[in-house]
């Protein structure tokens, strides 16, 4: 730098205060730095420290307790083995597919209509929005009723005189993940069709007008012109209902526990089982890392693009 | 002194006799802090090792005792008891002795054993062999060749409730009545897979495939609602713990008129003798550390033990205690007990690894229609790969 | 209302491409468009002139169908349209913010209309390579609106419309969202357009500028009402009212109070001899001038009415140079010559012409 | 000029209407039917339960079993209900409530108009992290807060909230900022306000709608939450929702649906209330904070 | 560079209020400013000009300390405020969007930078009273800016940066979401403030009305550079390249190629004998000249050359008349007076005025 040459070159007059000297860099924005510490801590002490922690402790033989006596492949030889850890899998792949689907389409359908200028949108919106105010064990708790061959539906309907009547999800082992998937569906659409809504009403007025005129039909407007341009906020939506997907946990205990015969096993189940059922710990994080792989493996490349394609202008 | 104990004894009776521990204890002049968590040990057990590892421990927790421990022992979290069990004379009183085994580690007592459960009882409803003019069946074959006829009648013959634990226990309750104790001693005690795969548990595994039949249509997921089923002669019978008879007590049922109990599935009368016990956190403070102590001794003192083991239906661990107030059941178990026709509970022989799997396994094949070959096969794997 | 009377021969003479009687448009207890009569010659090039909120895009979206009026008809070439859906009234339109699909590319944003419509694929294709030519947008039919210009975008936006064959073109600030050099430049193809497709335009602006050098005619309207509807010259140099007077014009009309004595205006400082447009006694009266109508220098001295204004502030612009001054205490605009060398503080003596001049009752403001 | 002419006739039970309307309230209905079998449920006697049908209305309205919720269920050996838990969880609630919002919107802040060398990065992390199950971090988090000396305090699980809560608000508050004019941030720096005038003199102000989104979020999850409540804290301290579930799971031969439902809209109130009471504003934040960034 | 030749005597003279040296600016690769020098007057109004994108934000911005610059200093007053806070430097901003503090008062926004210099409160009150007092909006300083008009607005943000009595005033844009009448009334208002105080200013626009009629002297720039440094007039009658010429008149400035053949313009059918301003050989060349310049009518006939003109597009604007025609091939605008009836195809006459007339060599581009 020629700040000095610059200054003895420069003329102008009465420039008799020295000039000053440039500020360090690390003391730029030092308000700034010091206030995101929590959040640069968690970060990386929280996030990537304790998921390290767990990854590394994943390579060892923990059972009760963490201890750093490595095994090496063996947790994930063991995993890959176990029959529960399939179909913990093969649950969450179908409940996740099912659940992002429904969740988008109900949520997206429920938003359109109310963007209708439907009167009573206040209300409708708070009912369908009010079961994300509750907890899973309790939506787990009431659907459990709800599905309660006995006393539930299926009891209500053969009473009414169908007494072939059949609706007991929970208790079959093909249909169990759907019944969790009605309740799962009730408790987060609400939340999905706020941010749909949300997004909707951020479409240019002149949009639906010039589709008018251009004589589109007003669900060929939707499909081809207005979800294409909703892109942003799906991805939102998508990134709310995945996080919510893998961790699903609360309203598989609360509903079934795993059952019948666990057909209704998950990941996150898997890992509280053996960590603090079975008390293997290393099987538990072995478990948990597959987990971590598999969410860091979608969502970097979605990062990338949401974070580091585009930078505030 | 405040004392915190954490449990997960949340229901009617058990609350019941948890408060026979506080009132002793408050009458010590110390203070009951209750740290009660409802649901299981699972939902349980990861908050008391937490606290443990946290550094913040509860005074003394419930476990059932077995391996469970065994690594918290290892690692110097736990109080070693040692000493107030050598003064008491543990090794004299606590009957049987198993139970005090599975407290000890490396020579040292580490636990306090407070009661005894025993898995082998299937539980029947007289009432509704009455109704079908038939015998209340005395063992298992006639309970099995007896199912057609409950089944015509619209009822289910064996309650189930759908959480596992429930489908293993009573598959670990068959096994012990079918295979012998021998055969059963060698799985669960030795680890012996060829045992496992052999013509013993074969017989096992049909009668399993058998009673998975005949549970069809208990459509229930609690173990007392299963109970309940019986009860109220929706299902003819349950293979569940002696901690059912609460239930039936409480539903005003006569043990022996209104319902029969059949230990060991009435083939071969040997019981486990699980039970639950109380651990000590290690903690610095030497006034908590008497107070561990004292709490310990407590528990096994003949008063504790009756008033706690009638409020829980359970047995005591010392011979030496009346219980004048038994029920025939519970008479039953005693005699068993006095015989020393036990067996140690599977909780002290696995570790809970393998436990975990094996009720994945039967719970899987009781919901399933897994084959008896099929099921044995994969038993066998566990039981080779468990330590 | 003046709008009635003011329909020029020509709507009258050729069968008029848009008519609209008695329309009327309340949303809930607002009314936002009253009794509008209006009617639009075939190929006429009509802008909707007023300032923000007058009603002017109520009014466009009314006669494209997208709002259902509460009363009143709209007529396009003849037919009753005034519950034809907006794609069936043979009307294109082009909205300010382009309102292109993001999505498509131009060449889908082109053809959606089409495609939707089963027009048969040869014929899109033809239709789209014509827009295209005649826009000059051919290049860029492979492109997503994201990556085109404000300019290009309106562009395709106007090729939207053009595509459809339609009779009515309808404009709603198209290009206000564009910059000042881009604006002018379209402005002229626009103008070019509408020259060489010969078709029905209806544009609404707030811009003085566009209305001035798009328009064939101009309505002028406030308050959900038209004002005035003329052809520029006419708004411009006969203003119905003093609203119009005021509106139209930038810097605008210079306004003295006075008296209308029969024959002259009377103000303070002021006596301006005015040929009698109209008859009647004498009132209060408001003289409108317009900057550029002042006359200075030279040409100042041979005016009928000579007086002074005292230089406050001087605007050069290049072409010109804006005067801002006072006059009988009120301030005075004056335009002059690009070259004109004026101070503040410097006396200008002025002229005015009282053929240039406007005159307005005061109190019902309407033109004497 | 030919065509009809008049006002047009004017059909409010248009056929697209009563679709619009019929489709809103058939959906309406599925979502409020467990609400209503709740309702109904804790309003019954358990006999009529045992009984009936449970979406039928109560013959006789009974207000016990919520009292016994309140004050009487047992857990453990403490039988007075809910109600010391529900005062636990507002003393839990309040100070996370107000922490994790402060972090998260400083944070937010600093990230959206402050921006520095890394700092994207560690927000990209904060991201993945709510991917994470929270098992995972059970007990590494048991040894930091131990080492640090605050395990088993209120302190440490209201810490454990915020950084759970983190990374979902702090993006909210990050693309909300981001949304706010550059230039009001730097006529503020004109203005001579620093970094903490900035923030707490002209952007709390007027950021309103995403700190109620953010709140209410918060609300509903530290409200909910049961595992962190009972692993992180001692029972003097156990939110409402380990009284529920001990109520809910204790099984004492019959399941008192009534109770169990009772205790059930009594813990769910405090979030139900914050949702109805809160209405558009919700949506206002979602929009901002959700949709745009 | 040119403008370090152009930095005319009138900053040479008096002592610089502010300087910038050697000024460099980069976000990351993309050079956004490039070794920029630039004095600006004691009182002196400063406007920045130039397309979207070349820099002129980025300058303010640069002066104002709400950007760090790459290399280079600043001084205000002889003072290096090169790394001062914004606060520091004795500068009050005014933006595009305002900027207002949404949910203080009027008079909340007025002193709320007072405030945060722990400025007394009775020396608060005076001053924003006197603020109130010059803009005129003494009523409204208890309400929020919501329920205020834009003009409204823009008068309390400029009453920002008038309470802090600061030695240089920055605008971004200030006017430019303001509507055209709005926009007219302000800039004079701004004028006159200019006028008043004295103080200092610097003023970014793209709109060159503003330029034209605010500044003491211009500063166009083009990709991070100045361009031309000179008074309005400078700068419309000599523009020192063809981007400055072609930028500022709007329309803007006929191109006619050519060959310079030293005393002489030689283009297609024309033939234009110009005084030498350059010496040097004959090269391409290209003749400017405006449409305003350009002779019509009686005019015509006595100018130095005349051609004609085959009319294409008409444009009445009211105060005059735009003539859209071609000469040479090559589209060619005449700015007429209002009056102009002429007709598309007409012939129009014409006549050029070499004193009135732009010469650039046709390679660099730079004026002869
Ligand atoms: N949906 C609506 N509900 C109620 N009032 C409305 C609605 N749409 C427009 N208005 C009102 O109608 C009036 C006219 O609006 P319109 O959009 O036609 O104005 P405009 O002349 O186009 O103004 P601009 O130049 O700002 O576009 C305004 O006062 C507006 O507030
Ligand atoms: N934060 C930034 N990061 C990268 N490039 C930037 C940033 N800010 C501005 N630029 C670029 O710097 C150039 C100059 O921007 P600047 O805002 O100064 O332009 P401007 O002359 O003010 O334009 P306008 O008239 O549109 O306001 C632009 O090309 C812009 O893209
Ligand atoms: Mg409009
Ligand atoms: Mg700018």
């Amino acid at each position: 730098m020629a700040v000095t040459d610059q200054a003895a070159a420069s003329p102008v007059r009465g420039a008799s205060a020295a000039p000053l000297r440039r500020p360090m860099r690390l003391f730029r924005n030092l308000s700034a730095k010091i206030a995101t510490l929590p959040m640069i801590l968690t970060a990386t002490v929280i996030f990537v420290g304790c998921t390290g922690w767990t990854v590394v402790h994943s390579f060892t033989s923990s059972r009760l307790l963490p201890r750093l006596d490595f095994v090496g492949l063996d947790q994930y030889d063991r995993l890959w083995s176990t029959p529960k850890w399939y179909v913990a899998i093969q649950n969450l792949a179908v409940f996740g597919v099912l659940s992002l689907i429904f969740s988008l389409v109900i949520g997206f359908v429920l938003a359109a209509l109310l963007d209708r200028k439907v009167r009573g949108e206040d209300v409708f919106r708070t009912i369908f929005l009010y079961p994300f105010a509750l907890s899973f064990v309790v939506t787990g708790l009431v659907w459990q009723w709800l599905l309660n061959p006995e006393l539930g539906i299926q009891g209500v309907v053969r009473d009414l005189g169908w007494t072939s009547f059949t609706f007991d999800p929970l208790y079959n082992r093909d249909l169990v993940i759907y019944g969790l998937l009605i309740a799962a569906l009730w408790q987060g659409t609400g939340l999905v069709m706020c941010i749909m809504l949300a997004g909707l009403r951020s479409v240019d007025d002149e949009i639906w007008k010039a589709a008018r005129v251009d004589g589109i039909p007003t669900w060929k407007t939707y499909t081809h012109v207005i979800i294409p341009m909703m892109r942003p906020v799906f991805v939102t939506a998508l990134v709310l209902i995945a996080s919510g997907i893998v961790k699903v946990y609360d309203l598989v205990v609360a509903m079934t526990q795993g059952g019948p015969g666990g057909a209704s096993e998950v990941p996150a189940k898997y890992v509280m089982d053996a960590m603090f059922g079975a008390q293997n710990l290393g099987q538990g994080f072995a478990a948990s890392t597959m987990m971590l792989l598999s969410v860091v493996i979608i969502l970097i490349p979605w990062a990338y693009l949401e974070f580091g394609g585009r930078r505030r202008g | 002194i405040d004392f915190e104990v954490s449990h997960w004894w949340t229901s009617g009776g058990e609350a019941n006799a948890v408060a026979k521990i506080a009132e002793a204890w408050e009458a010590t002049g110390n203070t009951w802090v209750d740290g009660a968590i409802a649901g299981s040990g699972d939902t349980a057990r990861p908050i008391m090792i937490s606290r443990i590892l946290g550094g913040d421990p509860m005074d003394a927790f419930q476990f059932n005792h077995g391996r469970q421990a065994e690594e918290m022992i290892q690692a110097g979290l736990l109080l070693d008891l040692t000493d107030v069990a050598e003064e008491q004379g543990w090794r004299d009183i606590v009957n049987p002795p198993s139970l005090l085994d599975a407290c000890t580690y490396e020579g040292r007592i580490y636990c306090a054993p407070i009661n005894i459960h025993s898995w082998q009882w299937m539980w029947l409803n007289n009432s509704v062999y009455e109704e079908l003019g038939l015998p209340v069946p005395t063992n298992w074959d006639e309970f099995v060749d007896t199912a057609d006829e409950v089944r015509a009648a619209g009822k289910v013959p064996l309650a189930m409730g759908g959480q596992s634990w429930q489908s293993q226990g009573a598959f670990s309750v068959m096994a012990v009545a079918l295979a012998g104790r021998d055969a059963w001693m060698a799985v669960y005690g030795d680890k012996n897979a060829e045992v496992a795969a052999g013509p013993e548990f074969a017989r096992v595994f049909e009668a399993a495939a058998a009673a998975r039949e005949l549970s069809r249509g208990s459509n229930v997921q609690d173990w007392n609602q299963a109970t309940n089923m019986v009860i109220t002669g929706e299902a003819a019978a349950q293979i569940m713990g002696d901690w059912a008879q609460g239930e039936f007590a409480m539903a005003g049922m006569v043990a022996g008129e209104d319902y029969t109990c059949l230990p060991g599935l009435g083939v071969n009368a040997l019981i486990s003798t699980g039970g639950d016990a109380f651990y000590f956190p290690r903690q610095d403070d030497p006034e908590v550390t008497a107070a561990q102590k004292q709490f310990a001794a407590m528990l096994l003192s003949p008063e504790v033990q009756v008033s706690f083991n009638l409020a829980k239906g359970s047995l005591p661990v010392r011979g030496d205690v009346d219980l004048a107030a038994a029920n025939d059941c519970m008479r039953k178990g005693l005699e068993i007990l006095a015989q020393g026709n036990t067996i140690p509970d599977g909780n002290m022989l696995l570790t809970p690894d393998t436990t975990q799997q094996l009720n994945d396994l039967i719970s899987e094949f009781w919901a399933t229609d897994m084959s008896a070959a099929d099921a044995q096969a994969r038993f066998a794997e566990i039981i080779a790969s468990a330590d | 209302m003046t709008e009635t009377a003011a329909i020029p021969p020509l709507a009258a003479a050729s069968s008029p491409s848009v008519s609209i009687r008695g329309l009327r448009l309340a949303f809930g207890a607002v009314t936002v468009l009253q009794d509008l009569d209006l009617d639009i010659a075939e190929g006429e090039f009509l802008v909707l002139l007023g300032s923000s909120g007058c009603g002017k895009s109520t009014l466009l979206n009314c006669i494209a169908g997208l709002l259902e009026p509460t009363d009143g008809q709209i007529f396009i070439k003849g037919r009753n349209v005034t519950w034809l859906e907006p794609s069936e009234r043979g009307i294109g339109m082009v909205f300010q913010s382009y309102a292109l699909y993001p999505q498509m590319t131009v060449r889908g944003n082109l053809s959606f209309g089409l495609r939707n419509a089963r027009v048969p694929r040869e014929e899109i294709d033809r239709r789209v390579a014509r827009a295209a030519e005649i826009l000059q947008i051919g290049p860029l039919l492979d492109r997503k609106p994201g990556q085109l210009s404000g300019g290009q975008r309106q562009r395709v936006a106007i090729g939207r419309a053009l595509v459809r064959d339609v009779d009515v073109f309808l404009f709603d600030e198209p290009l206000s969202n564009l910059d000042a050099k881009l604006r002018t430049d379209l402005r002229v193809e626009l103008k070019r357009l509408h020259q060489s497709l010969g078709n029905t335009m209806i544009y609404v602006t707030h811009d003085q500028v566009e209305a001035m050098t798009l328009a064939d005619r101009i309505a002028i309207m406030k308050g959900g009402r038209i004002m005035q509807l003329g052809t520029p010259d006419e708004i411009y140099n006969r203003p119905a009212n003093r609203y119009v007077a005021d509106f139209i014009g930038s810097p605008s009309m210079n306004f003295l109070e006075g008296q209308w004595e029969g024959g002259a205006f009377r103000g303070k400082d002021i006596l301006l001899p005015i040929p009698a447009r109209t008859g009647g006694t004498a009132r209060p009266a408001i003289l409108g001038i317009r900057p550029e109508h002042v006359m200075t220098g030279p040409l100042a001295e041979t005016a009928p009415l000579r007086t002074e204004v005292i230089v406050d502030i001087v605007e050069p612009m290049g072409a010109d140079t804006l005067v801002w001054g006072e006059l009988g205490g009120k301030p005075f605009r004056i335009r002059m010559d690009g070259q004109a060398r004026v101070r503040p503080g410097d006396r200008l003596p002025i002229g005015l012409d009282p053929a240039r001049a406007s005159l307005f009752d005061a109190r019902t403001e309407e033109r004497l | 000029m030919d065509g009809p002419r008049g006002p047009r006739p004017r059909r409010i039970l248009s056929r697209g209407n009563i679709m619009l309307y019929g489709t809103l309230i058939v959906v309406a209905i599925y979502y409020l039917l467990p609400l209503w079998v709740m309702v109904m449920t804790s309003l019954k006697g358990m006999p009529e339960i045992r009984m009936g049908n449970i979406f039928a209305p109560p013959v006789e309205i009974t207000f016990e079993p919520w009292v016994k919720a309140w004050a009487e269920a047992c857990t453990g050996l403490n039988c007075d209900g809910l109600s010391r838990g529900f005062w636990n969880s507002v003393r839990i609630l309040v100070p996370s409530v107000a922490l994790s919002i402060a972090v998260a919107s400083v944070s937010g802040y600093a990230l959206s108009m402050w921006r520095f060398r890394g700092s994207e990065t560690f927000f990209a992390i904060l991201l993945i992290g709510a991917f994470i199950p929270y098992q995972v971090m059970l007990y590494p988090i048991v040894i930091l807060l131990r080492e640090i000396g605050l395990y088993g305090s209120l302190w440490g699980l209201v810490i454990v909230h915020t950084i759970f809560g983190m990374p979902i608000n702090t993006l909210l508050f990050r693309n909300w900022f981001a949304a706010i004019p550059e230039e009001l941030f730097k006529a503020a720096r004109v203005d001579g306000a620093g970094f903490w005038g900035i923030f707490l003199r002209v952007l709390v102000p007027m950021s309103l709608p995403i700190f109620t989104v953010s709140a209410i979020i918060q609300v509903t999850g530290i409200w909910n939450d049961f595992l962190f409540g009972v692993v992180y804290t001692t029972p003097a301290n156990y939110p409402m929702t380990v009284q529920l579930n001990n109520i809910v799971n204790s099984v004492q031969g019959v399941k008192e649906y009534n109770v169990n439902m009772a205790a059930t809209l009594l813990t769910g109130l405090v979030p139900l209330i914050v949702y109805f009471a809160s209405g558009k504003l919700f949506v206002r934040g979602i929009a901002a904070g959700a949709v745009k960034g």
